[in-house]
């Protein structure tokens, strides 16, 4: 297993999503993108701090709020940012777009809580296979209404599949808040099914870290499934400009528990503020080099789905 | 103009507003967000009683809904895409259109299931299929998809109040801005409209047209495509064409025969171009062409179909064009048919 | 609600599905009945101990394993053995065939799980039209597989559905033992979703029906949700002759827990053989009306199906 | 001879011999029972390794095979019965066919769910269902479905070792029993089978017949009844039909034309009638119709369809008869066209 990483590597990851984000927002009414978008803001230590902790070909599948997971996963800005605006460079030369992304072992889908069973999948071929990767899954609190990620945890568990099932609770799916969509207690569920389940209310990365260095030590240790359930913060709209809540709310919620500001503290000022420029000029130029990227070429769809 | 959606959401309210039976139950319905494509603005405040804001179980919420239609309610379920439909297949195809007759006859379910469909709005391969093809022979369950040539909030409106069989109601997500056509904006179109159903089948030509040389038939957002076409083959290529537009999708007429008004245009024209936004095979085109090859023989001359590609639907603007049916392609498709 | 039902009754019931099922399973191998079938010996004290309190307006959802509950619940024997032969006087009109009835306020279905969301919303609606009907919905452990049954968990609770769940877990489903089903705890699987549960061991029908005569009471006064586990046994083949298990076994489970020995201790020996010979009679009487009955009419499918 | 069941439990038997890949997940698999059907009989004894009962959870299972496909494995999925195949429609068309091309080629998901599907069991409405139209036209799922003249379990065999797409693979529940025909028991045929395709199309005409006035094409267990209605048509009304039988349903030949077996066919008698034990609506008929009415035009003289009644399948013996596809309806269809 890795390292655990420095402060100042968990702040670089955490301000380059911040950043990304950022960037996608400020130039989505631009019509610099097409579709639409999710953004991880408010959420980047849950992504940092957990996979800090993988290894080399350990299987990550994340949802349709999968910027920062794809980010911390080491992915690059560039193909991220290609494969929003539709570029041939994107990271899957422009088919699937901001919520379905695949590359080396890292899997995105738009379908909540479709990824569950395939995400279990994936990791009982590794263990038979005789690997030593593991996979994490992302799911939101909203993917918990779901039937199939019931049926997953219970294969997980009956078949000792080796993952950890990540909830961000954010409260809220897209304008439904928790209490309106989720029945009795959210661990419970994963306890319910023999799999042990960690709870965290907080945004600081560095006790999201060290809790997910537990949990997939304990993992990789007994091959067995986990869960750690992080209750988390979206500062931003579900997508784009569609956000119900009340500004004032959310300023509260960034005033107390920005991921960010929590961090900061860690790192002497000039130190941050060195790390904050070099990733403002990488996205910027990561986002300049996507926009002169060419369109894939008219019959690339015919390439990979032959007629 | 009423747009597709103001009318759609008026259907809605006038349902309520006529039938205390009448629910709602769906993915953030809650105002003043009102649904993801706010066809469902309103309700939730004017019927907090009637309107069920819930969690993401679409299999579930189709089961409530066909158990409170069993019931003698009259509910509405709202899936938040047409691409998620396929988590109701179970719901749908093995209990809400089987209770009917499986049952003897002594259950109805009287479920209206609305949902977007359709692409070119770059949500990428989960968020733009045209899947109802899937549903449309399946035995049991009333599809209909408006358009712009009649007043899709009443279709709805009749479909939730005036049907005892489950109803599975596509509404093309681009369809949703563009204006509810009144005479005028129709007037170069001589129309006809099949019998007082309340599924109206509209069949156009241009004002003074020769005979038509090819049958275009289309449904929901793809009819808009066609009438456009229709216009050029006419203007550009002098190439005169009847379209044939269903509101009512399935069930089709029994014994394998066309809907009555497609027949009849068939009948002179002889040749039959189908355009629809789902994948070729196994469409809604392909049943449209066996019905026209069963009841015409040697009598049809030419059958074509236009739709979209047989791949997922990339999220690239240029690819996501090319992967969907145009105008140019129809256009392309009619010429090489005469 | 109905007073509770004295000794003499409710063995009547048990002993009146008991003679049914035993004719069904005489009856099949001689070519009587068409299809396939699934029959409740063992099971008895379940049905007919929950549905002694069942008020008229009640609802009851029940599985592929319904004939018991639909004796229970008052159906018609020669309707229900009708059915089964496919009859035009059969419980559906031949339409339906042993899993798919439905008579009054009772439905059965035969896809493990579908039934779940469908039997909420049933007593979602009896609840919004101002009625007191109460919906009881029949599990097997089998069922709990499916991720249906808890889209409809999350949702009964949190829409306070009147319903009654009643797992009826006979340890196995098909030839699958409960081991390598269902993982971590089945109880806590309705408490995770804020569900309160008792659980019972026993084929008592007294016991339980005073459980279920329980948990009714506080359903009807509270009209929210409430689940039943019922660890049961299944004595005969999952449908025919199709049991995997060791005999030696079964005959364990049958000297220890019939349901049928278990309740005749209750009665005087004299009493109980007048009621089985009663019941025997009544059985056979059903079944050969129900054998001289006619077919449906060749149209019948396209009346209830117009083409 | 060797029936259909025992050659397609060779197939999953040379299949776990030859690759260390393949595994099987499925409900009720172990031995001695092994499986509902008996197809996966003794595979549990002799791999128990590699063969996962599981809880009743199609959804999962699919989705287990799928994320075990994507990391290199070779899973095998049975369903119990086909009419379950609603409940795995969204990882199905959501994700199992959608990630090869949406993931831009990166991807493969080299998985096989097998399954029955069919009636003439008496298992009513919701287990006798022929439910392979859903998945014809979905986009990067190949079909397949085994006949009694090609080896089924050496289908089964290639399907799972040599696709690397993924394969709907549909097993009639009746077929299993039937033999599989060697040259003896077909030597009333000139038989044609066209390329070294795996998945071969075979066609069959009496010996010495006069040219074919009509072809019939029919898949799986509905090839049986079609080749008796070839012959009793010749025999009995001195029609002479040509059978056209594919293994592989989907994907079809590009642009839209004809299994080129069955275009030939058609070339010569110009009519078609297809069966299947499908609902009749937007089923695999309808697909073949459609393509011979483009490919044909005017020279398509008739077409029709035998399929099943649009309605559920009743349990009682009489009323499902009448709803399925009887050697009769083929008589009857191909009499009154030619
Ligand atoms: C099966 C399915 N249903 C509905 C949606 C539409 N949808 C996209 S995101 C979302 C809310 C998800 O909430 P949550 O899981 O909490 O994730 P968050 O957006 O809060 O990160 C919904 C309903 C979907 N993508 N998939
Ligand atoms: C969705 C679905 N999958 C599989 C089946 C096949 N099947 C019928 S009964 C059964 C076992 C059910 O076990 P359980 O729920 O415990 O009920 P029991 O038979 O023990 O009463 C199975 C797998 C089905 N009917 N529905
Ligand atoms: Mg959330
Ligand atoms: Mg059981």
């Amino acid at each position: 297993m890795r390292a655990m990483p420095d402060h100042a590597a968990l702040y670089r990851q955490l301000y380059t999503i911040r950043r990304f984000e950022e960037t996608v927002l400020d130039a989505f009414p631009k019509g610099a993108f097409y579709g639409t978008t999710h953004t991880y803001i408010g959420q980047e230590a849950n992504a940092v701090g957990v996979l800090a902790h993988l290894n080399e070909g350990d299987i990550v599948f994340s949802n349709h709020r999968c910027h920062g997971h794809f980010i911390a996963y080491g992915g690059d800005l560039r193909a991220l940012f290609a494969e929003l605006m539709g570029k041939a460079t994107g990271v899957c030369g422009g088919l699937g777009g901001s919520q379905h992304l695949h590359w080396k072992d890292f899997y995105s889908n738009g379908v909540l809580g479709s990824t569950a069973p395939i995400a279990v999948g994936t990791a009982l071929a590794e263990k038979q296979k005789g690997s030593d990767a593991i996979t994490v899954l992302f799911l939101g609190d909203g993917a918990l209404g779901e039937g199939t990620v019931y049926e997953s945890l219970n294969i997980a568990s009956l078949w000792n599949a080796p993952i950890l099932f990540v909830v961000e609770n954010n409260h809220i799916a897209q304008t439904t808040p928790t209490e309106l969509a989720l029945a009795g207690s959210l661990a419970a569920r994963f306890a319910a099914f023999g799999i042990p389940v960690v709870e965290m209310d907080s945004n600081d990365v560095a006790k999201i870290s060290s809790a997910a260095q537990h949990e997939l030590a304990e993992l990789r240790a007994t091959r067995t499934p986990r869960a750690l359930v992080l209750n988390t913060t979206r500062f931003g709209p579900h997508s784009k400009g569609d956000d119900t809540r009340d500004p004032a709310y959310i300023e509260e919620l960034r005033t107390r528990l920005d991921p960010l500001t929590l961090h900061a503290a860690q790192l002497p000022a000039s130190e941050r503020q060195a790390i904050e420029s070099e990733v403002d000029t990488a996205v910027a130029a990561a986002y300049a080099q996507a926009e002169a990227d060419p369109p894939p070429p008219a019959n690339h769809l015919a390439k990979v789905a032959p007629p | 103009m009423t747009s597709v959606l103001e009318s759609l959401n008026r259907g809605l309210h006038a349902a309520f507003a006529q039938d205390g039976r009448v629910y709602l139950i769906g993915e953030d319905l809650l105002d003043p967000y009102g649904g993801a494509f706010k066809v469902s603005r309103g309700l939730s405040s004017q019927y907090p009683q009637r309107v069920w804001t819930s969690p993401v179980s679409e299999a579930a919420i189709a089961g409530v809904g066909a158990g409170m239609a069993l019931r003698g309610l009259r509910p509405v379920v709202e899936l938040m895409f047409g691409d998620f439909s396929t988590l109701v297949a179970d719901q749908l195809i093995n209990s809400i259109t089987k209770f009917p007759a499986m049952f003897n006859g002594a259950a109805s379910v009287p479920l209206v299931i609305r949902t977007p469909m359709g692409g070119r709005r770059g949500y990428g391969p989960t968020h733009s299929q045209t899947l109802e093809k899937l549903y449309l022979g399946i035995p049991g369950l009333r599809v209909l998809a408006p358009n712009t040539l009649s007043d899709p909030g009443e279709l709805l409106r009749r479909a939730i109040l005036e049907q005892d069989d489950p109803v599975f109601f596509i509404e093309n997500k681009v369809l949703y801005p563009k204006p509810v056509l009144d005479a005028e904006a129709l007037a170069d179109f001589e129309i006809q409209i099949a019998d007082g159903d309340f599924a109206p089948t509209h069949t156009l030509r241009l004002k003074g047209a020769p005979a038509p040389q090819l049958t275009l038939t289309a449904y929901g957002y793809m009819a808009e495509l066609a009438r456009e076409a229709l216009t050029r083959l006419a203007f550009e290529h002098e190439l005169f064409c009847e379209l044939v537009v269903p509101t009512q999708l399935a069930p089709l007429p029994a014994a394998g025969s066309l809907e009555p008004s497609l027949a009849a245009s068939l009948a002179q024209s002889g040749r039959l171009l189908t355009i629809e936004e789902g994948t070729f095979s196994l469409g809604w085109g392909a049943e449209q062409l066996a019905r026209a090859a069963q009841q015409f023989g040697s009598r049809l001359l030419a059958a074509r179909r236009v739709a979209a590609a047989e791949a997922p639907i990339p999220a690239a603007r240029t690819l996501e064009e090319a992967a969907l049916p145009s105008v140019e392609d129809i256009l392309t498709a009619a010429r090489e048919m005469v």
